[in-house]
């Protein structure tokens, strides 16, 4: 039991580590490669070729003043980062990242843990990183903020639901909500082969519900000034800041495990494997922010719920049919 | 497939959702569709469950599926279960079959139709109600089906409800079959305090030890049940609503004298079959129910001059057949002429309703003649059927027919009377039945003249349908084709597995010489001959002769047309002294008694509402302190008294 | 509670215990210098007109009733995914039914306009 | 090991708060809350139930009364709507539209 | 240890349960409701049922609350604060029925009226099943009808929402 505990708590600790250095790096990421696709250099000052540049920004947010508007609710103003950012780092605790390593004679599962409805851990984390948003935005006492958490979270709220039918294809073929199972399941061919219609779907959705360009509406800077957190600075706008980063890993991080084999592949050792198709798919969020116009939001709404619902119901009627005929 | 049996109800059950949901909102093309599509859907798996149960030894042939148990409660348990044996899969093959070909047919004949969704959402819930009847495993289920079977009929003889006798025969039909129904719903609770289920299969194995054969309470059970059959299936007495059913449209008449609703009765007698062997009294009464109504409705059929008043009462006489063949035991002869009646009886209707079709709906015999050249398929296929319900040799009416008349000859429970007055029948059959044939195909034209020059046959939509019953009419005897004729009757012996439970401790039936039962046979086929030739000589040869000979029997004549006064005797005898009593009760017990003391009650009610009325606040939370209090009371009743 | 979810508990805590540290680590930092100007609703410079917690379209309410109904349907679509295939056809037919009749509803919400924004 | 009665005193606790809520609050949207708290008391005993009994009926039952509370918020709260556009309260005190 | 964070976990349903009916702010209701609901989920996994627990969060939590929470700000809710509870005998009646039912209650669960058979799943037996798919399979078969009948409830709920809240609205 003693050792069962050490084991965990090191691995949580490795692993929160990771996650939150590769959210402040993933700041640096993006600037660099929207800078490179601009033909810019992005941040240089800062440590060779801006390396350092997160500490310093977090260091400059950690000094500056926080300021609570004067007809704020102040109680749920302070709580709203505490929503957004703490769903953002748990959901990390059921992804597999690696199958088994020897260390010390021990067998060491690399995963915080495996439980029997991995998946809708996930989602239940994710669904209550709405009110984040939705405090965030009521607390501030500003229209902009209002409108703008209300944007957002019906953004999120509608995107989840076709993000919740895009992945039941994957689980009608693994029979099973661990996460570990689903990758294991992957050991001949991946899901994104088999449900080629579904990981779209699913790949719409996590830039939706991540906020992130095409379907950054609801902080549209040009639009709505910044969305829900306009009122926020300092170290709370850091956190909602971190959330979305943070969110970021997460969805690719599970996309990998859903839809791209895990942790699975040739040659190099599953963390690395792992590593890889997160980082890739990294990428491919900030290749999307600097590449794609924005929605307009009736567009947003109407695609999410015209198209994106009806076309993952008829995905996984389709998957039933074929699998149901072999 | 077997497993899939329930897709055969469901069908048509989506069928009724999309065109009672949205029927109106679509294409009438599409309404046809869906309606005609659903049907075909569910013959096929019919057919496919039928060929798989083919496929499997005779005495593994029983398959009960539940769906889900649908009311538990006490002792009672009933099942939303099918029970798909050798006769519930005849019988949802040819409701689904014949049904089929009715949607088809409807789709040319409703064509111009204002209800059009109306009626294609009724007819797909008819044919529901009709499968889900002959699969039910209990009989609770049954009953739902049997209910739904009388409301259906309601609704669709009532379909053009503009029309006050319409919607009159309508109501008689719905009115006549709640008197058998209250009969047969009765019954049901008689078998559930003996039994203590509703299960066909479990009361059928406890029958023979809970009942005494001969028993009053067996007889009882099932004299209960036969009441019900007498109303679905227009039996002696509470035939009448059934001639009246021809206000509704062709094709609903069609649908329900072929292949739904009066074919219950039979297949409930049949289902009940165990039941019914332990009730020799019981079954007494229904053969000679059956033969009685079979000869009485045949004599009225004679005179008739309405064409599908004739088929009505032809419809009445031969369901009157397979009573009787059920009463004297041969229940696989009375459930293979239901099968060979519903394809001939199904062409009759189709075909009179091509012809009304071509007659711009002219329905008088009378008033028609000659009309062979003009519609000849109309004329040749309902020829076919015509021939096959006279009992012409090698037609399928001829086997189904013969098999019965032979077993009430010779049956368990056979009589010589039986077999006299079904010969008897037999002659009046093929009398009447050519009498239409020639009277409307043949002779001279006494068609309307300002109608004579549109006269035209049917689309293909609706004589394609026809040609398809007429093959079956032909070649559906073959599948039951008796021994003493070198066939083997497979249909019988496919039945067989089930009626064998009932049979176990009786006398095996007395196979007679074999010159017996061709020489019955002979008897049979000559007075169906003499009665073809007779019309021939009336309505060919002397068409003078039927007046002069109405004539001379100018009070017969008379009786016949009016169908033996039975409408005004029921009139007289029931409806008038009910009345009478009625307005008595109306003017003197209900005004002063009834409303006198109910305008008290209503004086006090409103006395004590206006006091009561306080407590109303309109406010939720008042009610909400209610509705505590009862819960703390019956929490309180839960912790303290038990 | 399974043993499995012990970890998740104390990753639970772990985050928790960061975001309230950041948070604090902040307020002990951070200069406090407050004035009306800063306090006040930030409207791009333009002084606030009204109060922010006026009532917005119902619209959002349409959409939040409609992701429940179907955020339903996705609760009821997951123990059905991972049974299919014991299930087959038949399980096929009951879900069909069910996405059926709910995508009744939505192409009401949709015809209704509920689905749309000016 | 927790009994099963604990669980239910804990579901009755909790059920006797949500009368509470209906019965003393004037606003409606927290005495539906405070409905939904009634429910959710149940549902915890279905589930001690079901797990002290063996029997997976209680966890699927929980599902229904799920789906139901679901179906009954949305209306609910349209009603609440409706009746705010009209009276523009949620005063239950103001509200007696059920009176005849 | 289990016991422990029973008793943790019940305390902060009770407090939070406590707090919702006597917040004058309904946003702070809800928000303590989500709580309860929180710890709820948490005993409904301390009681081996997974999958009821996640989708009591999803359901309930993520998005029961959520048209809570629209609906609140939806309507301007200020002048309700003032005077939250209802004055004299309704908070009384009210008080006192409650207190008399949890008696009850208490005397109906501790006394031991309610016995049963133990049925077929024991949490061995469903473990070893997978609580997901033993919910799967028993919803798909012995319960199919309520199952099916429930897209029929949410199908009303869904056109009753849409009548009743878009009327004046176009």
């Amino acid at each position: 039991m003693f050792e069962f505990i050490i084991i965990m708590l090191v691995k949580i600790a490795v692993v929160f580590g990771a996650l939150l250095l590769t959210v402040a790096y993933l700041t640096w990421l993006e600037r660099k490669v929207i800078g490179d696709i601009q033909v810019r250099l992005g941040p240089m000052r800062v440590g060779y070729h801006g390396l350092l540049q997160p500490i310093a920004d977090g260091l400059k947010l950690l000094f500056k003043e926080d300021i609570i508007p004067a007809e704020a609710d102040r109680t749920v103003y302070l709580l709203a980062p505490l929503v957004a950012i703490i769903p953002a780092l748990i959901s990390f605790a059921v992804i597999p990242f690696g199958s088994q390593v020897k260390i010390l004679g021990r067998t060491i599962d690399l995963y915080i843990t495996d439980v029997n409805i991995g998946i809708l851990f996930i989602f239940a984390v994710a669904s209550l990183g709405v009110y984040g948003i939705v405090l965030a935005g009521w607390s501030s006492n500003n229209k902009y903020s209002l409108l703008g958490a209300m944007r957002s979270s019906a953004q999120m709220i509608s995107y989840e639901l076709s993000m919740g039918l895009s992945i039941v294809g994957v689980l009608m073929m693994a029979q099973s909500l661990s996460l570990v199972q689903i990758v294991k399941a992957q050991s001949v061919v991946w899901f994104i082969l088999l449900q080629p219609v579904g990981f779209l779907i699913y790949l719409i959705c996590a830039v939706a519900e991540t906020n992130r360009a095409p379907f950054d509406l609801p902080e549209a800077e040009t639009e709505l000034v910044a969305g829900f957190h306009v009122e926020y600075s300092s170290m709370k706008f850091a956190l909602f800041f971190l959330a979305e980063y943070a969110n970021i890993v997460t969805v690719s991080a599970l996309a990998t495990t859903l839809f791209l084999g895990g942790w699975q592949g040739p040659l190099l050792p599953p963390v690395a494997w792992f590593l890889l198709k997160v980082f890739a798919f990294i990428f491919l969020f900030v290749w999307l922010r600097a590449t794609l116009p924005r929605f307009r939001y009736d567009q947003l709404m109407g695609f999410g719920w015209k198209v994106l619902l009806p076309v993952s119901l008829a995905n996984i009627l389709v998957t039933g049919l074929i699998m149901a005929w072999r | 497939m077997i497993d899939y049996v329930w897709l055969v109800p469901a069908f048509p059950l989506i069928g009724v959702l999309i065109n009672g949901f949205f029927g109106r909102r679509i294409r009438r093309a599409a309404v046809g569709w869906v309606a005609c599509g659903v049907m075909g859907l569910s013959f096929l798996v019919s057919s496919l469950v039928f060929w798989d149960l083919l496929q499997l030894p005779p005495d593994k042939r029983v398959f009960k599926g539940v769906v889900f148990t649908w009311i538990a409660s006490g002792d009672l348990r009933a099942e939303a279960g099918f029970l798909l044996d050798p006769l519930s899969a005849v019988m949802i093959l040819v409701v689904s079959g014949v049904g089929f070909l009715i949607h088809v047919y409807s789709v040319g004949y409703m064509g111009e139709d204002r209800d059009y969704p109306r009626y294609f959402t009724h007819l797909n819930l008819f044919a529901f109600s009709m499968l889900l009847l002959v699969l039910a495993s209990n009989y609770l289920l049954f009953f739902v089906g049997w209910e739904l079977v009388g409301l259906c009929s309601y609704l669709l003889i009532g379909f053009w409800f503009e029309r006050k006798t319409a919607a009159d025969a309508g109501k008689k039909a719905f009115v006549v079959n709640r008197i058998g129904d209250f009969g047969f719903a009765l019954g049901i609770m008689l078998i559930f305090v003996t039994f203590g289920s509703l299960d066909f299969q479990e009361v059928f194995r406890m029958a023979p030890e809970k009942l005494q054969v001969g028993s009053a309470l067996a007889t009882a059970i099932t004299l209960l049940l036969f009441t019900g059959a007498m109303g679905k299936s227009a039996q002696i007495p509470l035939y009448v609503w059934l001639p009246d059913a021809m206000e509704g449209p062709t094709p609903v008449s069609a649908l329900i004298h072929a292949a739904t609703m009066v074919t219950a009765g039979v297949y409930m007698v049949a289902r009940n079959h165990v039941l019914y062997e332990l009730a020799p009294f019981s079954l007494a009464l229904v053969a000679a129910v059956g033969m009685a109504t079979a000869f009485f409705t045949a004599s009225i059929a004679l005179v008739q001059n309405d064409i599908k008043r004739i088929m009505a009462y032809s419809t009445i006489s031969q369901l009157g057949y397979m009573f009787t063949g059920a009463g004297v035991g041969a229940y696989a002869a009375g459930i293979f002429h239901l099968m060979t009646h519903a394809f001939f009886k199904a062409l009759l209707f189709l075909a009179a309703g091509s012809v009304m079709h071509a007659l711009a709906n002219e329905t008088d015999i009378r008033r028609m003649g000659a009309l062979k050249e003009h519609i000849p398929i109309t004329f040749w296929t309902m020829a076919i059927a015509t021939a096959a319900i006279a009992g012409i040799p090698g037609l399928s009416g001829f086997f189904s027919k013969d098999e019965i008349l032979w077993q009430a000859y010779s049956g368990r429970h056979g009589h010589y009377l039986l077999w006299l007055l079904g010969v008897a029948t037999a002659a009046l059959t093929a009398f009447y039945m050519f009498r239409v044939l020639f009277l409307t195909f043949l002779g001279e034209s006494r068609v309307d003249p300002h109608l004579r020059h549109h006269i035209h046959e049917s689309p293909p939509i609706m004589t394609v349908p026809l040609m398809i019953l007429a093959f079956l009419s032909i070649v559906g005897g073959y599948l039951g084709v008796p021994e003493v004729l070198g066939g083997a009757n497979r249909f019988q012996e496919f039945l067989a597995p089930v009626f064998e439970v009932g049979h176990a401790k009786a006398i095996p039936s007395p196979h007679g010489a074999v010159g017996l039962e061709l020489g019955l046979m002979g008897v049979s086929v000559a007075a169906a001959l003499v009665g073809i030739g007779v019309a021939y000589r009336f309505y060919i040869q002397d068409p003078s002769l039927p007046h002069r000979l109405a004539e001379r029997f100018q009070r017969a004549y008379t009786a016949l047309l009016n169908k033996y006064y039975v409408d005004e005797i029921y009139e007289t005898l029931i409806v008038n002294p009910f009345k009478r009593g009625s307005v008595f009760l109306w003017e003197g017990f209900d005004v002063k008694v009834v409303d006198g003391s109910v305008n008290g009650v209503a004086y006090l009610v409103e006395w004590g509402g206006s006091l009561l009325r306080k407590v109303q606040t309109g406010y939720v939370f008042n009610y909400v302190l209610a509705i505590l209090a009862g819960a703390v009371a019956i929490v309180g009743y839960m912790a303290f008294w038990r | 509670m399974p043993i499995e979810y012990l970890p998740i508990l104390a990753l639970i805590v772990l985050a928790v215990l960061f975001a309230l540290g950041t948070l604090l680590m902040s307020s002990i930092f951070g200069p406090k210098r407050p004035t009306p100007e800063k306090l006040s609703p930030y409207e791009c410079g333009i002084t606030p007109v009204g109060t922010a917690r006026e009532r917005f379209s119902v619209k959002f309410y349409l959409i939040a009733m409609l992701f429940i109904v179907f955020d339903i349907e996705i609760v009821f679509l997951y123990p059905w995914a991972v049974v299919f295939r014991q299930l087959r056809l038949f399980g096929l037919i009951e879900m069909a039914i069910f996405i059926l009749i709910l995508c009744i509803g939505l192409c009401y919400a949709w015809k209704k306009g509920g689905l749309e924004w000016e | 090991m927790v009994p099963l009665s604990a669980y239910l005193i804990l579901s009755a606790f909790l059920f006797a708060t949500g009368v509470v809520g209906v019965a003393t609050r004037r606003n409606v949207l927290i005495i539906f809350m405070s409905i939904e708290l009634m429910l959710n008391a149940v549902n915890l005993a279905f589930v001690a139930f079901s797990r002290f009994l063996h029997s997976m009926d209680g966890q699927i039952i929980v599902l229904f009364v799920m789906t139901v509370a679901a179906a009954e918020v949305a209306v609910g709260l349209a009603i609440i709507i409706a009746l705010f556009r009209n009276k523009e309260t949620v005063d239950v005190a103001e509200i007696n539209l059920m009176k005849w | 240890m289990e016991l422990g964070l029973f008793i943790v976990l019940a305390l902060v349903a009770m407090a939070s349960a406590i707090a919702v009916i006597i917040q004058r702010n309904p946003v702070y209701s809800a928000l303590y409701l989500i709580l309860t609901f929180l710890s709820l989920a948490g005993l409904y996994l301390q009681l081996q049922a997974q999958f009821i627990a996640a989708i009591q969060v999803i359901v309930y939590a993520g998005a029961i609350m959520v048209l809570f929470l629209f609906v609140i700000m939806l309507l301007d809710l200020r002048k309700e604060e003032q005077r939250a509870v209802k004055g004299g005998y309704q908070l009384l009646i009210g008080l006192l029925l409650a207190a008399i039912l949890l008696g009850e209650l208490g005397l109906v669960f501790g006394g031991g009226v309610l016995k049963g058979v133990p049925g077929e799943f024991s949490p061995e037996k469903v473990s070893a099943l997978g609580n997901t798919q033993v919910v799967g399979r028993l919803l798909f078969t012995d319960f199919l009808l309520p199952f099916e009948l429930t897209s029929v409830i949410l199908l009303v709920a869904i056109v009753g929402a849409i009548v009743l809240a878009k009327r004046r609205l176009d």
